[in-house]
């Protein structure tokens, strides 16, 4: 086997983190490599140095054999390697055709002009690839999640065309943000690249890492750890590689005994926003983890939203502890003890420009301050510690830049602003895993169970059947923005997966 | 200290170095500057445009506008003198609890009507104009004689002036409230990512509410201790310092995009541009190079103040 | 219809005000008062061509007056004129220009590499172009002789003169910029994700620099056409673009913050703002009360044009 | 401070890039020049705000002494800069802006010299007249108002409604706010030709430049030199519209001379040889001549040149108030 691209003893701090400390790694031809690791572990930051974001700060590179400097993402890409982000990076305002060749421009323009026939033509033919049956020239913005996804993937597939050699496609957390069939689909998208390319791929799923993946390269805090063919690993033994030996026993997976209040926290009757879900009716007791499922689109964010008060339109009745809920915004969802983590971490979870301790206080501050408005940062900061060391997230003060932690890290922080006070009542968790490593998401779990052992209503969308069912007293199934089943007693028992698929589509 | 303490500390105190720089050079040109009572007079003349310079600081902490400061606190100018004979004293106060009041209301309903701040500010701007012009029938209108309010701002205490204790207080007030409460946190976080600190279940309304209430109402009182000087208001008098006010703060290094920066900040700004101006009047350049110098050296010293490792993207 | 509502809000609102005036004056919807405030929304029109790129880039540029007013200057010195002897005929135009481009390059530059907002920049650009202009004048005005350029002001073709057709044809051409060029397309995504753009390669400084070039072309452009106007070079030419070239780009939709917008929603919210000041005159207005109305109107005019938008979660700065 | 301040002069003007300013600080630096001093020239952009921290800053480093000259450039903030100069113990003497209520006399009576002003009132009036003169009496006209809170706007509106009164046939239809400016003149101008049409008979331009505004309209309209239009401050460019017939006419002051008074005035008192205490409240707040230029004298006005020597600070001291209009009468400002 040939060695298509290799890193030799790279080191990447930030100020005073090390993100990459003396990594070494090679890839070879045809071949895809699973990477995983905690969060904050360095997979990203490596990703990035392969595709010319980063400049190491010691460390050679190597594409075929021959040494090469690395200086944008221009020269990498001309050097065959193409990154899919972890975060969208798409234009919404433009078109379809012109994303997949932003950064490609002798392709679509001449003289600074576009030939918008020719790009049509091209465009199509990459999306062709991906089977996106959509126009070349809609707007990105028309576009659904998952379909954006795809688009990523068609962007970086058209390095087929453009580059000669061999190929290094770059995955980071392609899947977090897909349903299954779309993974299916960019799966088999992968093998067909393989024959004249070398994928990465990260994940924090198992189960995906070792049905695509011919290898398995595992970092912890910035260095690598083991490198595995994928014959001779399991998943409890990736898992004990990345998380430690200590904390591997898995708790969170033993069914929980419940103790659900009585008298419901939430009742929806008949609650309708139009174009998206319709005539829902549901209860949520206190002490009870009520999971939504469905594919994407059947409306279960939705029904979190509309409770939150961020719904434009809806009609219907929600009734808090037996009395009309009367929220239309935000602000008055909280005061009533509603909290929400929002799916999009990057718009409306994190406050970026800010610190991890602004992120934490913002909501709920002010109930540890010496009252009239007035917050003590002081009691804050033991405060903010403490949930920092009991969830682990991974930072170097709280005094850090929010933006500046891994995908994972930021979603924790985002999660902890809401346990941070005293008079939550509900709480509704829009995928609220989605980029955590397992040994964080097994952290999670634990949190979400105490928090409904001491009482608190929880109202889950999740990212994956298996989280639902791990965590959830009861699920309702949602298809095409109605209830389609509800499931009782899923911790005694657990229905099928088949059964909660066949009641999704 | 290590050079890179040294380098941090300026970074963090670009402001108050550059203060010290030009204060040492317009001295050295003319040493009678740094005697107290030119100094006093300079920021007895400046309070009005310090005391803007500080309520505008709040809107653009937000990231937005108040283009509507100049026009009221001309109006405020206009409505004290017409209302102080009736009321006295109490016209100052009417006035400026008024103009907090409607500016509360236009940051109320740049949320309610979602229209951007430029808009809602650029539409009150005209609509304050028109209402000093129609008021005053485009006239001046002098002040009742022998107002205490008005007696007081004009002199001084303890040797200093009474405009500028007062631009001090607020601003000190300002600045113990953005750090100290929760609002101030609000401000800060909604600079810097509204939607997010909206999710989070602030009130962003309000939050605009009283960032734009605390902008009008400190042009209203700029507006005041104005005519505490010339004893006359007309629909115009304070239109021109929109302009110097927004230039303040950015000198002071809050950046426009939000969510970085602070009044005390603002205030030597302020003070930075007006020794600027002085160090331009009395550096003997004919007229015509005289805009030039100012635009340049202002330029020099926003390069200086601002701290780019906390502005992401500069635009 | 509920779609033209949504895509096409400030052209009902310009459509609105337009039947309000044509119902309550009766000179309001002549076919010479349409010239009228077609000849009088050519030059801010010019104008918010040039804003409109950098704005929708995201940055803004505040140096309108000052370059309009130094281009008039430098145009005036260096055409036949009734007090300096140079001439050097209609080289003057693209000399001015060419100082328009060089004014909107050294803002971008200095914003760019220096790391300073463009607004900050622009406002010392303003000051220091008003400088220049006074430095460049001579002791009395200078009056136009050079006849082929005053009369693109008196010269009419159908009732316009030609400053309105230059003004159709640049509109037309900026159109297609905007349109099919790299650089049309690349300043909405700029201002709409500046950081992926980065991220992919793009150069997006030389995209900066040429549309502040281009807005400085613009205005140095609007310096000449109001030379020909007022057939003087002045130093004050300029004063009184800038907030309604602005004001007119956001009411049209070309946002502050970027990645909106664009030329012919700028051209709308232009028309929008003449044919507010023409109508107000039209229907006698008190001019004591003019400019609270116009405060007025842009604020309900943008409102009712973007009610549809509403949502909870949208960002309004 | 080492240098004998009454030989500087500081002149606070408008701008320097109009005829106006440029023949007022010519004569100005006539008379300092005579005694071999200086003019320092400060531009103030028309903004009162930059003209008090200009002052701030000339008087901040101490300024026993010093003598200015200064253009208010709005009446509300005459008493500020003349106390201000007072305190520093500096001597002034203002051009065209006061507020109604204040005089040299009564406020800040040992600094503040003199105010000089020309007869607002007069312009509106006189041009006024001339335009009832060429419309025989009769018909319609338009005015293009300065910047409304203007004093020189004001006062040239009452001289209009003055002219109005001995005039009943000519009528007002229609005023607007040119701002002092020929490009928004033009746009109001052309706005009113699609609305009036040919009812209206006459302009008023309230100042040149919307005069030449004004004009540029009409001539779009082909109606150059048969509307009657009316400007006031005697520019070079509108003289010559009036010597071609198509502007009727305009008022010039005696703008050098206002200059070199100003200048004379505030130096002479620095040196002693004139005696606040001496002055007539005539003396200390007047209006100086001014000159209608019609057809009939343009040409003559156009081919004047001031001669330096009448200008040295000996020959205006003479007889400073030779060309004194008279007091500023009560309810002008
Ligand atoms: N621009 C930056 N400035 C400072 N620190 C950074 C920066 N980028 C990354 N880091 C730090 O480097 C470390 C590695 O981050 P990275 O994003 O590579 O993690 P990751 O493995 O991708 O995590 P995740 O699974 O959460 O995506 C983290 O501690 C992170 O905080
Ligand atoms: N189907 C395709 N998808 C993506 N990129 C392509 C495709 N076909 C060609 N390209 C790339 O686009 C760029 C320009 O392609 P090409 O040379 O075919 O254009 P062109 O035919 O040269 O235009 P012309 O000959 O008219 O100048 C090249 O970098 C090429 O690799
Ligand atoms: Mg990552
Ligand atoms: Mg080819």
């Amino acid at each position: 086997m040939t060695t298509a691209f290799s890193l030799e003893g790279i080191t990447k701090r930030f100020g005073e983190v090390t993100a990459l400390d003396n990594v070494s790694l090679t890839l070879n031809e045809g071949e895809v490599l699973g990477l995983i690791g905690q969060n904050g572990s360095g997979k990203s930051t490596i990703m990035k140095v392969m595709a010319g974001l980063h400049r190491p700060d010691t460390g050679i590179i190597r594409v075929g054999g021959k040494v090469v400097q690395l200086r944008s993402p221009l020269e990498a890409a001309q050097a065959g390697i193409g990154l899919v982000h972890q975060e969208q990076s798409l234009i919404t305002s433009l078109t379809v055709a012109e994303n997949l060749f932003l950064d490609k421009p002798a392709t679509s323009t001449r003289l600074g002009v576009y030939r918008w026939a020719k790009l049509r033509d091209r465009a199509k033919h990459q999306l062709e690839k991906v089977e996106l049956d959509i126009d070349p020239f809609t707007s990105v913005s028309e576009l659904s999640f998952g379909q954006r996804q795809m688009v990523e993937l068609a962007k970086v597939l058209s390095l087929e065309e453009l580059v000669h050699g061999h190929l290094v496609i770059l995955f980071d957390e392609p899947t977090a943000v897909l349903n299954p069939p779309e993974i299916q689909s960019l799966f088999s998208q992968i093998r067909r690249i393989k024959h004249r390319s070398s994928v990465v791929f990260v994940s924090h799923r198992m189960d995906e890492i070792l049905d695509i993946s011919d290898r398995v390269y595992v970092m912890s805090d910035g260095r690598n750890v083991a490198d595995r063919d994928k014959e001779n690993v399991n998943v409890d033994e990736l898992y004990e590689l990345m998380v430690g030996k200590q904390r591997v026993n898995r708790e969170d997976r033993k069914p929980r005994n419940a103790q659900i209040g009585a008298e419901p926290a939430l009742t929806l009757k008949n609650v309708t926003v139009p174009g998206e879900i319709e005539g829902i009716s549901l209860t949520l007791a206190p002490g009870e983890i009520l999971g939504l499922i469905g594919v994407q689109g059947s409306g279960a964010e939705t029904i979190l939203r509309t409770v939150f008060g961020l719904s434009d339109r809806w009609s219907g009745e929600i009734d808090y502890f037996g009395m009309p809920l009367n929220v239309d915004s935000p602000p008055q969802a909280v005061d009533k003890g509603i909290g929400y983590l929002p799916a999009e971490r990057k718009t409306e979870g994190m406050i970026r420009n800010t610190t991890v301790s602004e992120n934490v206080a913002i909501t709920y501050g002010w109930q540890h301050g010496h009252g009239a408005g007035l917050i003590s940062r002081a009691r804050e900061r033991g405060l903010i510690h403490n949930w920092v060391t009991k969830l682990g997230i991974k930072t170097p003060s709280i005094g850090q830049r929010i933006d500046t932690l891994s995908g994972g890290n930021q979603q924790k922080v985002v999660l902890s602003k809401w346990l941070f006070g005293k008079t939550l009542k509900v709480l509704m968790l829009d995928h609220p895993t989605r980029g955590l490593d397992p040994g964080a998401r097994s952290d999670l779990f634990g949190v979400i169970r105490e928090l409904a052992d001491q009482g608190l209503a929880i109202l889950l969308v999740g990212d994956t059947l298996d989280e639902v069912l791990t965590l959830s007293d009861a699920i309702i199934v949602m298809k095409d923005g109605r209830v389609s089943a509800r499931i009782e007693g899923v911790q005694a028992t657990p229905p099928s997966e088949e059964e909660l698929v066949k009641a999704m589509v | 200290m290590t050079k890179d303490t040294i380098l941090m500390f300026l970074r963090r105190n670009g402001a108050l170095v550059v203060l010290a720089i030009i204060l040492t050079a317009v001295s050295t040109a003319a040493p009678g500057i740094l005697r107290w009572r030119a100094i006093n007079s300079l920021l007895q003349d400046n309070a009005p445009l310090l005391i803007m310079i500080v309520g505008a600081t709040l809107p653009i902490l937000l990231g937005c506008l108040d283009l509507s400061i100049a026009a009221m606190a001309s109006l405020a100018a206009v409505m004290a003198a017409m209302l102080s004979p009736a009321l006295g004293s109490a016209s100052a106060y009417v006035v400026v609890a008024g103009a907090a009041m409607i500016g509360g209301l236009q940051g109320w309903m740049i949320g309610r009507l979602q229209v951007p701040s430029f808009v809602i500010s650029l539409g009150a701007l005209g609509i304050f104009k028109g209402i000093g012009m129609y008021l005053t029938a485009a006239d001046m209108v002098g002040i009742a004689p022998g107002i205490s309010v008005y007696e007081t701002l004009g002199s001084r205490s303890f040797g200093i002036s009474n405009a500028f204790i007062l631009v001090l207080i607020v601003a000190w007030l300002f600045t113990l409230m953005l750090k100290l409460s929760n609002l101030g946190r609000n401000i800060y976080a909604f600079g810097a990512n509204e939607i997010a600190v909206y999710i989070s279940g602030v009130r962003r309304d309000m939050v605009r509410a009283f960032a734009f209430a605390a902008s009008s109402g400190c042009a209203a009182l700029g507006g005041v201790m104005m005519i505490s000087q010339t004893m006359f208001a007309s629909a115009t008098v304070a239109n021109s310092l929109l302009l110097p006010a927004l230039v303040g703060v950015v000198v002071g290094g809050t950046a426009i995009s939000g969510g970085v920066g602070g009044v005390l900040s603002s205030l030597i700004g302020g003070l930075i541009a007006i020794l600027i101006r002085v160090g331009v009047t009395i550096s003997g350049l004919p007229p015509e190079s005289q805009d030039v110098a100012f635009g340049i050296t202002i330029l020099i010293a926003v390069a200086l103040t601002t701290d780019r490792a906390k502005i992401g993207l500069v635009k | 219809m509920s779609n033209l509502i949504k895509s096409q809000g400030p052209l009902l609102a310009l459509t609105g005000l337009v039947v309000i005036f044509s119902v309550f004056s009766e000179s309001f919807a002549s076919m010479a008062n349409f010239a009228a405030v077609l000849e009088a929304a050519a030059i801010p029109a010019i104008v918010a061509i040039g804003l409109t790129y950098v704005l929708m880039q995201a940055s803004i540029d505040l140096s309108v007056e000052g370059v309009a007013s130094l281009a008039n200057i430098i145009l005036s010195i260096t055409v036949a004129n009734s007090v300096t002897t140079t001439d050097i005929g209609l080289w003057a135009i693209p000399l001015v220009l060419c100082a328009g481009l060089l004014v909107g390059a050294t803002s971008a530059a200095v914003s760019i590499y220096v790391r300073m907002p463009s607004l900050i920049v622009t406002l010392g650009m303003w000051l220091t172009t008003v400088g220049m202009a006074a430095l460049l004048f001579p002791d009395r005005l200078p009056q136009l002789l050079e006849t082929r350029i005053t009369q693109l002001a008196i010269d009419k073709q159908f009732g316009l003169s030609w400053i309105v057709y230059l003004t159709l044809a640049l509109i037309l051409v900026a159109l297609w910029v905007e349109k099919y060029t790299r650089f049309g397309r690349m300043s909405r995504a700029i201002g709409e994700n500046e950081p992926v753009l980065i991220m992919s390669g793009i150069k997006v400084n030389r995209h900066k620099i040429a549309a502040f070039a281009l807005a400085g072309g613009c205005y140095a452009l609007a310096g000449i056409l109001l030379g020909a106007r007022i057939g003087v070079g002045n130093t004050q030419s300029g004063v009184g673009l800038l907030f309604p070239a602005i004001a007119a780009c956001v009411l049209g939709g070309t946002l502050l913050s970027g990645g909106q917008g664009g030329i012919r929603q700028s051209m709308i919210g232009v028309l929008i703002l003449v044919s507010l000041r023409n109508g107000l005159i039209q229907i006698g207005v008190d001019p004591l009360l003019q400019s609270a109305l116009e405060g007025a109107v842009i604020i309900i005019a943008v409102a009712g044009s973007t009610w549809h938008l509403r949502r909870k979660v949208r960002v309004i700065k | 401070a080492q240098d004998d301040t009454s030989k500087k002069l500081y002149l606070g003007v408008g701008n320097t890039s109009a005829d106006y300013w440029t023949q007022m600080i010519w004569g100005a630096t006539q008379v300092m020049e005579s005694v071999g001093g200086t003019v320092a020239v400060i531009g103030n952009d028309f903004d009162p705000q930059k003209s008090l921290q200009n002052i701030g800053a000339i008087t901040a480093p101490g300024c026993e002494g010093c003598i200015f000259t200064w253009f208010p450039d709005s009446p509300a903030f005459t008493k500020t800069f003349v106390e201000k100069i007072g305190d520093a113990g500096g001597f002034i003497t203002t051009l065209w802006n006061r507020a109604e209520e204040i005089h040299p006399w009564d406020t800040a009576p040992d600094a503040w010299i003199a105010n000089i002003s020309f007869d607002g009132v007069d312009a509106g009036y006189q041009n006024g007249m001339e335009l009832c003169k060429a419309m025989n009496g009769e018909g319609a006209i338009v005015v293009l108002q300065g910047v409304l809170d203007n004093a020189p706007a004001k006062q040239r509106t009452m001289g209009l409604e003055k002219a109005i009164a001995e005039c009943p046939g000519m009528t007002i239809l229609d005023k607007q706010v040119g701002s002092w400016q020929q490009a928004p003149a033009q746009d109001i101008m052309r706005t009113w030709l699609t609305k009036y049409g040919d009812k209206i008979k006459g302009v008023v331009g309230q100042n040149d430049a919307m005069a030449l505004g004004a004009l540029a309209a009409l001539r779009e309209a082909g109606l150059a030199g048969k509307v009657f239009v009316t400007g006031t401050d005697g520019s070079s460019d509108v003289v010559k519209q009036i010597e071609s017939g198509e502007i009727l006419s305009t008022m010039s002051g005696l703008n050098e001379y206002q200059g070199a008074v100003a200048a004379a005035l505030a130096y002479g008192v620095r040196v002693g040889d004139i005696k606040v205490a001496d002055l007539t409240e005539a003396q200390r707040d007047f209006f100086m001549q001014q000159i209608l230029i019609t057809k009939a004298n343009a040409t003559e006005f156009l081919a004047r040149k001031p001669d330096p020597a009448e200008y040295s600070y000996e020959a205006i001291k003479a007889d400073i108030w030779a060309k004194s209009a008279g007091q500023i009468p009560a309810g002008v400002n």
